[in-house]
């Protein structure tokens, strides 16, 4: 087992390397490239599932192996990886879920010429998120989270001949990077406050009750605990990455990217990483529980945040046409249910939740861009339709997907973990909004999910690529339907009855109790399945709409409301019309100091002049005058003497300097103060 | 690094010392320790002005022979006398220095080179017991001082107004920058599997032999024998020998630097030129070939200052051996050799000294892997640049000079 | 002890200052790896052997070289390396404040309370030192590599970056 | 005088004669070099303080010492490919004639 623990690096190492091949092979060594990347991530998958097994052996340890990178001065800069069932868990659900995405890649990138480049790219993303999974030293999880960044930037700009995809790029990256100056923020604080990154190192780690406690002590002046704030802080990297509002405005538009990619980074990795990041500081994050003083704990924000982000989402999602932009917004939605369940203090239903997601999410993605492969990149759901009869596989499985996703109860996976969810929600003491929020998107989740299936497969095809569109090659249904498997299976493995998953994560057992308790919640939420489903078959799946530009019936229902929703509430206009003023308001602000103040100080000094001058008439005008002429004559020679002083001349500024120097040293040794 | 006691050794091999201690014990006591220093240098001048002198000689003789000439055989017998004559000649002739020129600097110029080239013998172990001066640095400042004689030759090649001249002092600079980098990092190797700058711990650190008849020289490592190669190469561009002596080309530049020389400044170029050839295959003996150490244990009898010796003159015959089969090389050629070819190969060559001082310990089925990988490490990279090298040697595109 | 390290002084300012005011740019060039390396001679005297011959690899070895073919390169005709001297009044500033900061200087040092006492010469070996580079000084150590690459490759830009026919480079 | 106090003196008039030549020469070459002489001036600091300073730290005015050299390289080679440019733009290195920034 300790084996196991010291090969675990080389679990993101496999990626890593075929990344680093992938880069220098030429162009045309496609299948080489794509070769290399797969056999990387079979084999990071093996090596995974080895690492869950000797986890599984003993659930509640922590195994860890630190190593020294280097000496800073006196200080030491340590990193390490860590072997608990999370990292174990995550790291299979990472490598099997990317495995297949590679797969289908094969299939899906086939006319790209830059084959080569972008299975590089996509082992780079897949070695950063698992480096991100195994890490045990913040510092390690940092610098691995910014490579998850980078890659992510690298892999939505693919097709940067595409002024939306760079532009996509671009902001997926600024955005992701406004939240990971809070998270580098509370790294700082935390090394500053604790005197170490490491997670685990036998006591001495951030996550270890000694270090816990020495924290707890410390608050600051406004009676805030030092771990909250630290925490806030942390969460502020997370919510940027995992597109929590108000940072979810990157994930829509990173639909620029090819599908795979948004597979990858909407089911596995990117999203994914925020939420694991809670988890895995759940001890640090959750410690200032015990702080009754503490005016806010930062589950609550977490809780709320999350609570906020998956109704919001859902609701946008409701009124998207264009296909991958509605999965996004449910996974956006989605990743509220997590931040919710984190919130509301189960961290374990949370990742339930996210394997099962990466599962169905993926299936969801890769199946529509198999829909997209087919229609010639035709993803306006208007314009699509009928594809039921043409595609088979991708339908049943696009079926389950959604099915999983919408939550139909006993059979499918999201349904258990959604369920895990709500329940730990109802139990939550504080607040019972967050339970209101998630059970209203849960109506909406069935409804738009209900909408997207019923106008991509039923009817009749209402565009010529939607009409010629067929059923792929095997290489991209085979992930398919491995992906539907899964996001069957996947649910009993966290079921009231049998809580495998919850006793293996949390390391003790957990009593299995029956689906009877709590079942009130579990009735409400199938009624509320039910009845969005009902409500989108008997909007969209009654009379599918004849024609691409046929008016969308709730748009028709609501028109305001829907509108409304087509432009994401505005968010993105919201934005650019406060944060992209706030420069311009700083402009307008110090040209107002400018004018007035500045000016007013001028006009003060003139009255002077005119009040020194109002002795009598004479030496009024002479004296107003002369106060005016002198003072501004003064401004102007001042302003020359200043401009003279900017000769461009090198020495000149070194003279500047030397006689500087003198006359500085000249007060230390005068001034006497040593 | 203190030299081993003068006890347990043959007489043969203390010869020197007590020669040198009888010396110094017929001075009364403070002149000693002068009489010591003094000894030394006296020795070094005297061994190696010898040398010079039948250095030339021989390399007369040798590319004689190449040439299926006799070369110098009239005065003396086979003609052992010729190089005095030359000296002579060399004394008695006029010394010329144009109105033109920059008289201190041309002044200068030849002494500072002889200075220079003679400070380097300082540092080198000649025998068991013969290191004239013990340091800790000595390799740093071998280099050091041998970086210093490229200041002479640019200042022979300015001073002298000339355009020859002038050309010359620029690709004598060109050359001499290019080929620092090579000859430095080939020797880092060496100093990172010795672990130490100091030569007598470079040569310590080559005694012994594996099985009793393989000697523990560096050069009969992978890396080693890369670096060898590398230095003598270097070796031959820094010390401006054929085929790399293009600030002297005679048939572009006239002489280069040496165009406005005559009489014994003359000589002293031609001097301090054999003197950096002696000073860096004496350096090479000491970093790869073992120093002074016997090849076979059986052998250690003979003196270690006659082996080192050996090695010493089978080197410069090296020398002479490539000056005679060699063509020159173009000014393009000769930058391209250095920057894409030598420079990453010692770069390379490097990190198969780190990867081969890392595996010291491998041991049984690991050692021919160690070796494998060790030399897949020094003759792919050979075999890539080698091949990017040959290509692609277009027209000459002169940018400056 | 101190006489040498009075003539090592006398040596190297006395080479500084007949550079700093020559007319030839050649002969300062060279005056001034004379003053280089007496201040490898001072680290020598300080004992400081390792410092001595990198101070004599780097000035003397490559930086005059640098210097020299920067001289080369950067004259039309051979009469350019005589350097105009400074005007009058350029003169005057820079020998007044350069008089003033070494007065300064100097008040300091003499002002300053420093320990007289001759300590024994703190013997470092080459292995210590490289010990300590890859110990201790590791970080800063890295930073230097990085620094020295991209020194190197701005160099480079800058030095062969556009050709005649490039705009920018019309003045 | 101390030892100490002798090499910082030593230090200082060679800290002033560089500066003295950098403001004074025109040709941006010579006032590179003063610079460097400055440089070296205050390199010579850390020998002083290693050697004769109160304190002993095993290495470290010397390691600090060779990093200090070693940036004096880098800024050498970065000045010198600027005057060349220099030199490329207006045909000459005079030094005073670089000001078109002048406010």
């Amino acid at each position: 087992m300790n084996a196991m623990v010291d090969a675990l690096w080389l679990i993101p190492a496999l990626p890593l390397l075929a990344a680093g091949m992938g880069a220098l092979t030429p162009r045309r060594g496609r299948r080489f490239a794509a070769g290399v990347a797969i056999a990387a991530m079979a084999g990071a998958l093996v090596l995974s599932c080895l690492a869950l097994r000797s986890a599984l052996a003993a659930p509640s340890a922590h195994l860890f192996h630190n190593f020294r990178w280097f000496d800073l001065g006196n200080g030491v800069v340590e990193l390490g990886w860590l072997l608990d069932p999370l990292s174990a868990l995550m790291c299979v659900m990472v490598s099997l879920v990317g495995l297949l995405i590679f797969i289908f890649s094969l299939g899906y990138m086939e006319a790209d010429e830059n084959f080569a480049r972008f299975f590089c790219f996509m082992s780079l993303f897949a070695a950063a998120m698992l480096g991100v999974v195994v890490a045990n030293s913040l510092l390690l999880l940092f610098i691995s989270w910014e490579l998850v960044g980078l890659a992510s930037y690298l892999l939505i700009g693919f097709w940067f001949h595409k002024p939306e995809a760079a532009a996509a790029a671009k902001k997926a990256f600024i955005t992701t990077r406004i939240g990971d100056i809070g998270f580098l923020l509370g790294l700082v604080w935390l090394y500053d406050a604790t005197g170490s990154l490491l997670l685990y190192d036998g006591g001495s780690g951030v996550l270890e009750a000694g270090v816990l406690g020495n924290l707890g002590t410390l608050t600051l002046a406004s009676g805030l605990a030092v771990s909250t704030a630290i925490s806030l802080l942390i969460f502020c990297g997370a919510a940027g990455k995992s597109g929590q509002f108000p940072l979810h405005v990157w994930l829509p538009d990173a639909m620029e990217g090819p599908t795979p990619v948004s597979a990858l980074i909407h089911a596995a990795t990117m999203v994914a990483a925020g939420v694991f990041l809670i988890a895995r500081v759940f001890p640090l994050v959750s410690y200032d529980q015990v702080l009754t003083a503490d005016p806010v704990h930062a589950l609550t924000v977490v809780a709320f945040i999350g609570a906020i982000t998956a109704l919001l989402g859902a609701a946008i999602a409701v009124a998207q046409s264009d296909l991958k932009r509605v999965l996004a917004f449910s996974t956006i939605s989605q990743l509220g249910y997590m931040m919710l369940a984190l919130g509301v203090g189960s961290w374990v239903a949370a990742i339930f939740h996210l394997l099962t997601h990466a599962f169905f999410k993926a299936l969801l993605f890769l199946a529509a861009g198999s829909v997209i492969h087919a229609a010639h990149h035709e993803q306006d759901i208007r314009r699509l339709g009928g594809l039921g009869r043409q595609m088979r596989t991708t339908y049943a499985t696009f079926a389950v997907g959604m099915m999983a996703l919408a939550g139909v109860p006993f059979l499918f996976s999201g349904f258990w973990s959604k369920e895990a969810i709500l329940h730990a929600a109802s139990e939550w003491g504080v607040s019972r909004l967050p339970l209101y929020a998630g059970l209203a998107a849960v109506v909406l989740t069935a409804f738009y999910m209900t909408r997207l299936l019923c106008e991509v497969f039923w009817g009749s095809p209402r565009s010529p690529e939607a009409a010629q569109a067929h059923e792929n090659r095997g290489v991209i249904t085979v992930p398919l339907v491995i992906l539907a498997i899964g996001s069957v299976a996947l649910g009993f493995l966290g079921t009231p009855a049998w809580p495998w998953l919850q006793s293996k994560l949390t390391g003790e057992a957990v009593p299995p109790h029956s689906l009877l308790e709590g079942g009130g919640l579990m009735m409400l939420s199938i009624v509320l399945v039910a009845t969005g489903i009902g409500a989108g078959w008997a909007l969209y799946g009654r009379r599918v709409r004849a024609s691409a530009d046929a008016a969308d019936p709730f748009a028709a229902a609501a028109p305001g409301l829907f509108s409304f929703l087509g432009a994401r509430m505005k968010l993105d206009e919201l934005y650019a019309a406060t944060l992209g003023r706030m420069n311009t308001f700083g402009a307008a602000f110090s040209d107002f100091l400018d004018r007035w103040v500045w000016g007013g100080a001028v006009g003060f000094l003139a009255l002077l002049g005119e009040f020194t001058g109002s002795v009598n008439t004479e030496v009024d005008e002479s004296g107003l005058n002369a106060g005016f002429n002198s003072f501004s004559e003064r401004i102007r020679r001042l302003g020359r003497a200043y401009s003279g002083a900017q000769s461009g001349e090198a020495q000149g500024y070194l003279r500047t300097v030397a006689i500087a120097f003198v006359v500085l040293a000249l007060l230390v040794l005068l001034g006497g103060s040593r | 690094m203190s030299l081993p006691a003068t006890t347990d050794s043959s007489l043969l091999e203390r010869a020197p010392l007590i020669l040198r201690d009888w010396l110094t014990g017929l001075l009364p006591g403070p002149a000693r320790w002068a009489a010591n220093g003094l000894i030394k240098i006296v020795a070094i001048l005297a061994v190696f002005g010898l040398l010079f002198a039948f250095l030339t000689l021989a390399e007369r003789k040798i590319l004689g022979r190449v040439q299926n000439r006799p070369g110098p055989n009239r005065t003396g017998w086979f003609g052992l006398l010729q190089p005095f004559a030359d000296g002579i000649k060399m004394l008695t002739k006029e010394d010329i220095v144009p109105r033109a020129a920059d008289p201190v600097l041309h002044f200068l110029a030849p002494v500072a080179l002889i200075a220079f080239s003679l400070l380097t013998f300082s540092v080198i172990p000649y025998g068991r017991f013969l290191l004239p001066v013990d340091m800790d640095a000595s390799v740093l400042f071998f280099f050091a001082i041998g970086a210093a004689t490229e200041l002479s030759v640019f200042m022979a090649g300015w001073s002298s107004h000339n355009k020859y001249a002038l050309f010359a002092a620029m690709r004598a600079l060109a050359q001499l920058i290019s080929y620092e980098l090579p000859l430095l990092l080939s020797v880092v190797p060496v100093v990172l599997a010795a672990g130490t700058l100091s030569t007598a711990g470079v040569v310590a650190a080559q005694s012994g032999w594996k099985w009793g008849f393989v000697p523990h020289w560096h050069v009969f490592t992978p890396w080693g024998a890369a670096a060898f190669a590398i230095f003598m190469v270097s070796a031959l561009a820094e010390s401006n020998r054929s085929p790399f002596d293009l600030p002297e080309a005679e048939s572009e530049l006239i002489a280069g630097h040496l165009t406005e020389y005559s009489g014994f400044k003359y000589a002293l170029f031609f001097m301090a030129e054999y003197f950096a050839m002696c000073a860096l295959s004496g350096m090479a003996v000491t970093l790869f070939l073992g120093g002074w150490h016997a090849p076979l244990p059986q052998l250690e009898f003979i003196p270690s200052y006659a082996w080192f010796s050996v090695k010493l003159l089978a080197l410069l015959s090296g020398f002479m051996w490539v000056r005679a089969t060699l063509p020159r090389l173009r000014i393009d050629q000769l930058t391209r050799l250095a920057w894409k070819f030598l420079v990453p190969l010692a770069l390379i060559n490097l990190g198969t000294a780190a990867f081969w001082s890392l595996t010291i310990a491998w041991a049984g089925p690991l050692q021919p892997l160690r070796w494998a990988v060790s030399l897949a490490l020094v003759a792919g990279p050979f075999l890539l640049l080698g091949r990017r090298l040959s290509t692609g040697l277009g027209p000459r595109t002169y940018r400056y000079a | 002890m101190n006489a040498v390290l009075v003539i090592i002084a006398l040596v190297t300012v006395g080479a500084a200052v007949v550079a700093m005011s020559g007319r030839n740019l050649l002969h300062s060039v060279l005056l001034l790896t004379v003053s280089w390396a007496g201040v490898a001679a001072f680290y020598l005297w300080a004992g400081a052997e390792f410092v001595a011959f990198a101070q004599l690899l780097v000035y003397v070895g490559a930086i005059s070289m640098a210097v020299l073919f920067a001289v080369l390169l950067t004259r039309r005709s051979r009469d350019d390396v005589a350097a105009p001297p400074a005007s009058r009044s350029r003169g005057i500033y820079a020998i007044l404040s350069g008089a003033a900061v070494a007065a300064v200087l100097l008040a300091a040092v003499s002002l300053a309370p420093l320990s007289s006492a001759p300590t024994p010469p703190p013997s470092v070996t080459v292995r210590q030192l490289g010990d300590q580079l890859m110990g201790p000084h590791a970080a800063s150590l890295l930073v230097i590599a990085a620094l020295l690459t991209v020194a190197l490759i701005g160099a480079v830009v800058l030095a062969a970056g556009g050709s005649p026919g490039n705009p920018e480079d019309e003045p | 005088m101390s030892h100490l106090q002798l090499c910082l003196a030593f230090s200082s008039v060679l800290f002033a004669v560089g500066l003295t030549g950098a403001l004074a020469r025109s040709n941006s070459i010579l006032v590179l070099l003063g610079l460097e002489l400055m440089l070296t001036a205050a390199i010579m600091n850390f020998i002083a303080f290693w050697r004769f300073g109160p304190s002993h730290a095993p290495a470290t005015g010397v390691i600090f010492a060779v990093f200090a050299i070693a940036v004096a390289a880098a800024e050498t080679a970065v000045g010198l490919a600027l005057v060349i440019s220099v030199y490329r733009h207006q045909r000459n290195i005079r030094l005073p004639e670089a000001n078109r920034l002048r406010g």
